[in-house]
């Protein structure tokens, strides 16, 4: 009777033995660059990553990454570093834009895990198949009903970021989902 | 015939074979009337009425383009209420309230108006000022609207949770007791038969296509799907295709159309005595005498006609409704729709002329018009039939955006509806 | 086990797995596999509901979601009580308990029943018509109070819970290539079309099991094997496709723009015991490249009176009892048809032993290899025949079937049977087609309603477009499958059509009726339902169209056809046949009411999802928020932020708390937490001529380390927002905002730079996380924190009021702002925020020694009214303009652009009379006034009288030592002294019209 | 839920999105009358049909767009950057008949309806 289908549903991608972890990352270092391309590409040879023309982008290089959010913003994000935004602004020419140090802004969330991207599909809307968004790939977007900035490390690693005062709330719905979905 | 249970009674034994139609439907219409009202909903109906009734203007058609009641009038959550802030809505909207009073006698319909309290609940310190700025600003009109705590507004609703620990907790209320619910449908069907008797032309499935002026530019007549008609006035009550018409005659208005959704949920036996509304987590809900939960969503972000809208304005309206309301979880939604309603950008109805000679309008009632139709209907007959506004209607004119004089509920209340 | 109807063999129920349950009270037992209505059925009970208005004695219509009749309410404990379930989808689970509903006192006597009796008063729209109560009761008192609460207690199915719903609910965003709705034989085949060309599918299908029609086949065989074989063994090779997701218990219940479907999956209600770890349902959001629809065809029953007793039945639901079930609906059967499909219903039941009374056939001269079958099998057939009406108490007991022809009825006869099955053919089920806003036509040969132009994705496939033999039904499925992958784009595999082998599937002939079936007489007076549920009846339908109710959209609202729980799905048809007769139009031109989500209920909790408690928004902390707690805060809800809104003390409650707050600050020195201020960092070569653009005033010839208060307009020229601004750099600046106003300031900012002054360079980063923000005010301010900060030289001299430094404080890089909102000597203290409790708490312990109080929200509402300061949002409304709040002044009067400076200059915005802001003090001091409280000129106020104005702020102020107060009054910097009255309900209060600065109106305590 | 290309970020959920209102609304502080001022600030063509909108991808790359959407089946025909003129989309009949009766957008002068 019943089996077939229960069989059928049990064998489903979504639905094999996956796993998540799902933890604060440590404090970093993130500064936020708006301005045009010009600043970016100077502020990136400081920072050594490059800040990606294109769009959707994470340029990783050793701990340090740099996301594209939008055509005239980045985020750039490294380990704790006192100095650092001192020393990209002072790189970043104002008159084509601005640097500012955004470290207690936000916080760090990691996803791990096979389940990884069905569990961060409870609340975001975009498609997080590896074809559809692979790895490098970032964005801002929603979680439920708060901002987020998703970043696809590896296979099965995202990096989540949100603003301090939500990340509770994103935390809560990353670990609801993660039950949700049975792991 | 007459409604009445006698008569009710008197039909059952021949088996109902002798009632006849409620309104009459002319296979076509006339060549010329002295007015055509522009639009079958509630509001254009009533307009109808009582320009028979009160202006003696009988030779008058309302013109509508699918089956009347069809539009928002038979899509709305019903809620009516009057307490509203500023006194110029005070006015419209409580003339509305007195009419609904006698409306099932004085049209010979049960339009079930149920006057069973519609309560406004308070999640946070600005939301008690505002509610409390309307019950002093509603007590010195005469509108009946009370303040409570949060145990009394429990009383009156016992399903409330009105624990503290909530995300939202209900901090107070206030409460029209005469606010309350009416039938939807009823209201059309009942000013139709009623403007029906009088004399009044009912034609269906007659959409306006064109509107025809004179040398002089004022109104001369319409083009219709079902031929041309002569008229010197023309009323439009449109709701929200209101647009598309004024641009046929070339006029450009304040208004924009947003897809409006509601829902019910599957009958369930008496639940709520009254009508809840929470505008701070955009929800509001009833209970329907058939037993379902007639539930209000919020408004698509865009202008849209096509009467359905998004998925996720049901789901943030829901989770409202549960969040309220722990113990309706479980039940079901049974019918989801949306409507078109045409918002000011007061929030604010427009009542009367327009720059076209004999072209007048009654629009932008946006999510709230239901509760005003008998008082809207009243007023703009008066206007469609004198030409001139009267008294409650004038402060609703166009010209107050150009002045800037603005009749805003929503500045002042964030009120939806 | 003692199930008189249950077969002895077959079906998919596992005869070695019993299950207990209670129905009403009493105590059955059914198989593993049973539904709720099977189990029943194999203990020969058919009376299971009442219905809605007549409360006529009901049992099962149908086998599956369609089902109008028999809903039952499942109660698991503990505020998991779910009625109106249908019992015909509810699986079996040991120690389930089940109710029926809608009756009292019970099932089988019920006292509404009368209304039955009624029901020629009862006809459609009756209640329009009565209950206005007499002519010269003025109002709707006999209604509300009399008729309206009967008619309440008496209508309505179940009932709901009573507490909470303990249970959790999931929610799952999903892309696809390739969404299969529906898995019988055409979805089954259409995924396994579109799985082999790799594509990513989802497979659903609300059923329990897959399979669709293809479980209750015995005798058909596909590609060589049992049907069921084949099924098993397409599962498996779907489910080893990687690609491939199925869900099963899993409805589409919504067709949204874009692709967009939503899905409903049932987790847990077919599971025993209560699993809180597992949702119990989860919402699917498929956006899908493309769609198949394979959701099948529902058959229609015959409207004849009496066919709604218990034990007349759809014939397929007979049929499915059986071969899914194994249970016998009965044991003596008619079956009453207009089509070919019931004949195998009758030989199916017949071969199971159940006794064919007759075959009643609609069609003069039914044809075809099934009526070859039933011939060939002895069973008797009226031709040309009908059914007139049925006996039955509680049961069906006897059909009156007769001849028909023409308009006539001729050669009654008594049937006796204790079961009636019925079919008037197939209705395409193109619920979803029609969401998805695709056309529906009207195929005119076999009168039925098929999917026209779609107009999203997708394509339908199957019953549900009006195919029927099984061999062509796959064949479609697999072409719609082939069809959808390829427009998924992407590459894949050329697949060919495929043509599947099926033996045991008999054609079906022509047929099916819709409408009311011929009786003797005019019918007038005859119970033919329509909409069993809603109990509408033929009479009820012509009825209105008599009244004048022409669409079909008004017959459905006055009848109330088609808007009960199942809506209308088997009655739809029906109905819309009987009114094109009474209107005498064709059926197409009558037209079909709308279809829309959802496709059967669904639960409130499925949408909710996991938004709820304190999920159900995101809850904001500041930094700060865990020392308030700690320190016994009360907080308040302030947009999403929570805000220490006092710090009681023990035994004091608010009043005194504040009081104490107030004073503490005026004498000494408080702390404020106001990190949840809004903060917009606005950096660029233009960055003052941006914000030139955006505010009233003029930035550029603010200093750097200077800051000015700025008010925001909005186009039209009212006050939208207000805040600090402070020049860190030439082009730079620090913009603060309301807490509640930040993002749609900095959204309105955005609009401007990017669409409107897009010459301009400026770039905005909002930092509101970024900085913990800690006000210190009052006298001692900078002696508290003079010994934390040795980078900022802070005397009066060096640091004047509205100054800006930079600096440190506890070696923490710190913005200090010189501002105050208390009219006392203050600092703004801005932390990036993983400092700022520590801050916090170092301020905290240096204002120990000046006994500094922490005051919250509140405290600080009144120092700010004591001083005459606004509060956007609370002392204006979206309507007041700068010089309505005395702030004129601010407004450059030489800039050529700034966002609502052409708008100030409308007539009404510089008119007379406007309201504008002034103090109001009640002449009994003791009188705190109500916000909000309206203002009038005279101490008797007739209904109506017009309101000058009203109070916006209101508290007692312990530093003036008396009750004061803001109001917004009609010319009121005129009307200084004037008094005024604030009518209240006990009478009005009379009060004077003042300065709204009440304390130290020269400023100087700012320059402590 | 409507699907909407971001020109910088490509198809995106519309929850992702902000509706700001109609497109090139042209703001010129300078007229002189009221009326026209007030047809700006509050008259809009509302058409039934094409209509040029504007969007923020606000949960997003945060820009301001527009938007070429027909408001009878919410079909999108085009998205383009703020700035750029309202694309002239020469529809062929048959395009113009699967939008649903396309009325032309009513450019009415601004209303002089206060009089
Ligand atoms: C979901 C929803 C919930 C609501 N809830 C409430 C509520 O709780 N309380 C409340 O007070 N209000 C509510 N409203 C608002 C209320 O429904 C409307 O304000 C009111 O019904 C408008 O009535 P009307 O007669 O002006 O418009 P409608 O009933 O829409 O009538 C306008 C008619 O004009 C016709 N028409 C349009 N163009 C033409 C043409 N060219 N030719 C001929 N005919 C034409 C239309 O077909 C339509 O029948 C709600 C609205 C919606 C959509
Ligand atoms: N009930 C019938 O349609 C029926 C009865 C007897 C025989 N047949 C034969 O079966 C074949 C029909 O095959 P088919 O595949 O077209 O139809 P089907 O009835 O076999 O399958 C349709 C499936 O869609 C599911 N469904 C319908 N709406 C749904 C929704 N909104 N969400 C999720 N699931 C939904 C149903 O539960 C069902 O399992 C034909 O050969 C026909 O002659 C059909
Ligand atoms: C107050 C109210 C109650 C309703 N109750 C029901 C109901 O019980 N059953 C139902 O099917 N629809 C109900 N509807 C919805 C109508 O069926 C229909 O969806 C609505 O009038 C919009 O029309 P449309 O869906 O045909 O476009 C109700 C509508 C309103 C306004
Ligand atoms: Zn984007």
């Amino acid at each position: 009777m019943a089996e077939a289908s229960t069989v059928l549903r049990r064998l489903s991608p979504l639905a094999t033995q996956n796993t998540v972890s799902i933890g604060f990352l440590p404090p970093m270092t993130r500064i936020t660059l708006r301005g045009e391309p010009d600043a970016a590409r100077r502020v990136g040879e400081v920072f050594r990553a490059e800040l990606s023309p294109d769009p959707l982008r994470a340029n990783a290089a050793g701990a340090r990454a740099a996301l594209w959010l939008g055509p005239d913003e980045w985020l750039l994000l490294a380990p704790e570093q006192a100095g650092l935004a001192a020393s990209i602004e002072a790189a970043c020419d104002r008159e084509h834009g601005c640097v500012i140090d955004v470290s207690h802004r936000q916080v760090g969330i990691e996803v791990r895990g096979t389940a990884g991207a069905t569990v961060l599909n409870a609340g975001c809307p975009l498609n997080l198949d590896l074809k559809a968004f692979p790895v490098g790939m970032c964005t801002r977007t929603v979680l439920a009903k708060a901002d987020i900035v998703l970043w696809r490390r590896e296979p099965e690693l995202f990096h989540v970021e949100c603003w301090r005062s939500f990340a509770p709330y994103v935390l809560g719905v990353l670990k609801q989902a993660s039950r949700d979905c049975g792991f | 015939m007459q409604f009445s249970l006698l008569n009710l009674i008197r039909q059952s034994f021949s088996a109902n074979q002798g009632w006849t139609e409620q309104w009459r439907s002319p296979a076509e219409p006339k060549p010329a009337y002295d007015a055509i009202i522009i639009g079958g909903g509630g509001h254009g109906l009533a307009t109808a009425y009582y320009m028979a009734a009160e202006h003696g203007m009988t030779n008058i058609a309302v013109v509508e383009k699918g089956w009347i009641g069809g539009g928002n009038t038979g899509r709305n959550t019903t809620i009516i209420r009057s307490n509203y802030l500023w006194e110029e809505s005070e006015a419209l909207y409580n003339h509305a309230m007195g009419l609904w009073q006698d409306l099932s006698h004085a049209l010979n319909y049960n339009v079930m108006y149920s006057p069973r309290g519609c309560m406004m609940l308070a999640h946070n310190t600005h939301d008690v000022q505002v509610f409390k700025r309307h019950v002093h600003a509603n007590r010195l009109f005469g509108i009946d609207n009370q303040w409570l705590s949060p145990e009394e507004a429990k009383d009156v609703c016992p399903i409330l949770d009105i624990s503290k620990n909530m995300r939202y907790p209900i901090v107070g209320a206030s409460l029209q007791r005469r606010g309350g619910v009416a039938r939807h449908d009823a209201v059309a069907w009942g000013y139709a038969r009623a403007a029906s008797a009088l004399g009044v032309d009912i034609l269906q499935k007659c959409e306006v296509k064109g509107i025809r002026r004179d040398a002089s530019g004022a109104v001369s007549g319409v083009d219709t799907s079902r031929g041309p008609i002569s008229t010197k006035k023309i009323g439009v009550v449109a709701a929200g295709n209101t647009s598309t018409v004024l641009g046929m005659a070339g006029v450009r208005l304040p208004l924009e159309s947003f897809p409006l959704q509601a829902l019910v949920s599957e009958p369930i036996k008496p639940l709520m005595p009254c009508v809840v509304m929470s505008n701070t987590i955009h929800a509001y809900m009833s209970q329907s005498d058939k037993g379902e939960l007639v539930i209000g969503a919020g408004t698509d972000a865009y202008i849209s006609y096509s009467q359905t809208g998004g998925l996720h304005i049901a789901t943030h309206t829901l989770d409202a409704i549960c969040e309220l309301f722990p113990m309706v979880r479980r039940l079901r939604m049974l019918r989801n729709w949306g409507g078109i309603v045409d918002v000011t950008p007061d929030r604010s109805p427009i009542i009367g002329k327009t720059p076209v000679p004999g072209l007048f309008i009654n629009c932008g009632w946006g999510t709230g018009g239901f509760k005003a139709t008998p008082g809207s209907g009243h007023v703009f007959a008066h206007q469609v039939a004198t030409g001139e506004p009267n008294r409650i209607s004038a402060p609703f004119s166009l010209d107050r955006f150009v002045s800037g004089r603005l009749i805003d509920e929503a500045a002042a209340a964030a009120v939806a509806h | 086990m003692n199930a008189p109807f249950r077969t002895p063999t077959g079906g998919r129920v596992d005869r070695g797995a019993t299950r207990r349950f209670s129905f009403d009270g009493r105590s059955y037992d059914g198989l593993a596999g049973d539904t709720l209505a099977s189990a029943l059925l194999s203990h020969g009970v058919h009376l299971v509901g009442r219905s809605f208005k007549y409360h006529r004695p009901r049992g099962f219509l149908a086998a599956g979601s369609e089902e109008p009749n028999a809903l039952t309410s499942v109660n698991r404990g503990g505020g998991r009580v779910t009625p109106n379930l249908r019992m015909t989808q509810v699986e079996l689970y040991d120690g389930m308990e089940a109710r029926s509903q809608n009756h009292w006192p019970s099932l089988a006597f019920d006292v509404g029943a009368v209304n039955g009796l009624m029901s020629p008063i009862f006809a459609a729209g009756f209640y329009y018509k009565t209950f206005m109560g007499p002519k010269f009761m003025r109002g709707p008192g006999l209604w509300a109070k009399l008729f309206e609460p009967a008619i309440r207690r008496a209508a309505g199915l179940g009932v709901a819970a009573d507490e909470g719903d303990p249970d959790v609910y999931a929610n799952r965003f999903v892309h696809c290539d390739v969404l299969v709705v529906g898995a019988g034989p055409a979805g089954i085949a259409a995924a396994l079309a579109a799985g082999r060309a790799g594509k990513q599918i989802i497979l659903c299908d609300e059923g329990a099991e897959l399979g669709g029609a293809l479980l209750a086949e015995p005798k058909l065989e596909i590609e060589g094997r049992p049907a069921a074989a084949w099924l098993a063994a397409t599962l498996r090779d779907l489910a080893a496709m990687p690609n491939v997701t199925a869900l099963p218990r899993t409805q589409a219940f919504g067709y949204y723009g874009h692709n967009l479907v939503a899905l409903a999956e049932r987790l847990t209600d077919h599971l025993p015991g209560v699993d809180t770890t597992v949702p119990r349902e989860r919402m699917w959001q498929v956006r899908a490249a493309e769609v198949v629809l394979a959701t099948g065809a529902i058959e229609r029953p015959l409207v004849f009176p009496g066919n709604d007793r218990p034990g007349v039945m759809l014939a397929e639901a007979g049929r499915v009892f059986l071969n899914r079930y194994g249970v016998k609906a009965g044991s003596r059967a008619v079956v009453a048809t207009a089509h070919d499909s019931a004949y195998r219903v009758a030989l199916d039941l017949q071969a199971a032993g159940v006794t064919i009374a007759a075959i009643v056939d609609l069609r003069e001269r039914p044809t075809g290899p099934l009526v070859e079958q039933a011939r060939g099998a002895g069973l008797r057939i009226v031709t040309g025949g009908t059914v007139m009406g049925t006996k039955g108490h509680w049961r069906v007991s006897e059909a009156t079937v007769a001849h028909v022809s023409g308009d006539h009825v001729t050669d009654l006869q008594r049937i006796p049977c204790d079961l009636l099955l019925m079919s008037g053919g197939w209705t395409p089920s193109i619920h979803l087609f029609s969401q998805s806003r695709g056309v529906i036509a009207y195929d005119t040969a076999t009168e039925m309603f098929i999917p026209g132009k779609a107009v999203q994705a997708q394509r339908s496939a199957g019953s549900c477009r009006g195919l029927f033999g099984f061999a062509d039904v796959l064949a479609d499925g697999y072409a719609a499958g082939l069809d959808a992958a390829g427009a998924a784009g992407g590459d894949a595999p050329a697949l060919g059509d495929k043509a599947f082998a099926v033996r045991g599937d008999d054609a079906y002939g022509p047929g099916g009726f819709s409408g009311a079936l011929p009786i003797s007489g005019d019918g007038a007076r005859a119970k033919a339902f329509v909409d069993f549920q809603n109990d509408v009846t033929a009479k009820d339908i012509k009825l209105a169209t008599r009244e004048g109710f022409r669409s079909i959209e008004h017959i459905k609202r006055y009848t109330t056809t088609g808007m009960a729980t199942d809506q209308g799905k088997t009655s739809n048809l029906n109905a819309l046949a009987i009114a094109a007769k009474a209107l005498n139009e064709p059926v197409p031109a009558v037209g079909l009411t709308t279809f829309r989500q959802p496709f059967t209920p669904v639960t409130f909790g499925t949408f909710a999802g996991m938004s709820r408690g304190q999920m159900f928004d995101p809850v904001r902390q500041t930094p700060i928020h865990d020392w308030a707690a700690a320190h016994g805060a009360e907080f308040e809800d302030v947009s999403l932020w929570k805000r220490a809104h006092y710090f009681p003390e023990p035994g004091e409650d608010m009043h005194a708390a504040v009081d104490r707050e107030c004073r503490r600050t005026r004498e000494s020195a408080g702390l404020f937490d106001a990190s949840t201020l809004g903060k917009i960092e606005v950096a660029g070569p233009d960055a003052a001529e941006f914000l030139n653009r955006l505010y009233p005033n003029s930035w550029t010839k603010l200093g750097v380390g200077r800051c000015r208060y700025g008010l925001m307009l909005n186009e039209a020229g009212f006050i939208m927002d207000d805040g600090v601004v402070g020049r860190l750099a030439p082009d730079r600046f620090h913009v603060t905002t309301t807490t509640g106003g930040a993002p749609r300031v900095l959204n309105h900012m955005e609009d401007y730079l990017q669409t409107e002054f897009p010459d301009l360079k400026v770039w905005l980063t909002s930092t509101t996380d970024q900085w913990a923000v800690i006000a210190v005010q009052g006298p001692r301010a900078r002696d508290i924190l003079l010994p934390l900060i040795d980078d900022v030289d802070m005397s009066a001299a060096a640091m004047p009021h509205m100054a800006i430094r930079l600096g440190h404080i506890c070696g923490v890089p710190m913005r200090l702002f010189r501002v105050s909102f208390t009219g006392e000597l203050g600092f703004e203290v801005n932390v990036p925020a993983d400092y700022g409790r520590a801050v916090w708490e170092a301020i905290w312990s240096e204002g120990r020694a000046y006994d500094a109080v922490a005051y919250g929200t509140e405290a600080m509402h009144v120092l700010r009214a004591e001083k005459g300061y606004i509060i956007v949002g609370q002392d204006t409304d979206g309507t007041m303009t700068p010089d309505d709040v005395g702030l004129g002044g601010m407004v450059a009067k030489q800039k050529p652009d700034f966002v609502g400076m052409r708008s100030l200059t409308r007539p009404f915005l510089t008119g007379e009379g406007r309201k504008q802001l002034v103090g109001l003090l009640p002449d009994d001091d003791a009188i705190v006034l109500d916000e909000g409280a309206q203002i009038v000129d005279r101490a008797e106020v007739p209904n109506g009288t017009h309101a000058l104005g009203h109070v916006t702020s209101s508290y007692r102020s312990g530093v003036v030592g008396r009750s004061i107060a803001l109001a917004v009054v009609e010319r009121g910097r005129s009307r200084m002294g004037e008094t005024l009255f604030i009518p209240m309900p006990g009478g009005s209060i009379p009060a004077k019209i003042v300065s709204p600065v009440f304390y130290d109106p020269q400023g100087e305590r700012l320059n402590g | 839920m409507l699907l909407i290309p971001c020109p910088y970020c490509g198809p995106r959920p519309e929850l992702e999105f902000r509706h700001a209102g109609e497109a090139h609304v042209v703001r010129d502080p300078s007229l002189s009358s009221d009326a026209a001022w007030g047809a700006f600030l509050y008259a809009r063509s509302n058409t039934r049909g094409v209509i040029a909108e504007r969007w923020r991808h606000a949960s997003g790359c945060g820009r301001f767009f527009n938007c070429l959407r027909d408001t009878v089946s919410d079909n999108i025909l085009q998205t383009y950057k703020t700035g750029e003129p309202r694309p002239d989309l020469a529809l062929d009949a048959a395009t113009r008949r699967q939008l649903g009766d396309v009325a032309p957008d009513q450019s009415v002068a601004a209303t002089e309806a206060a009089r």
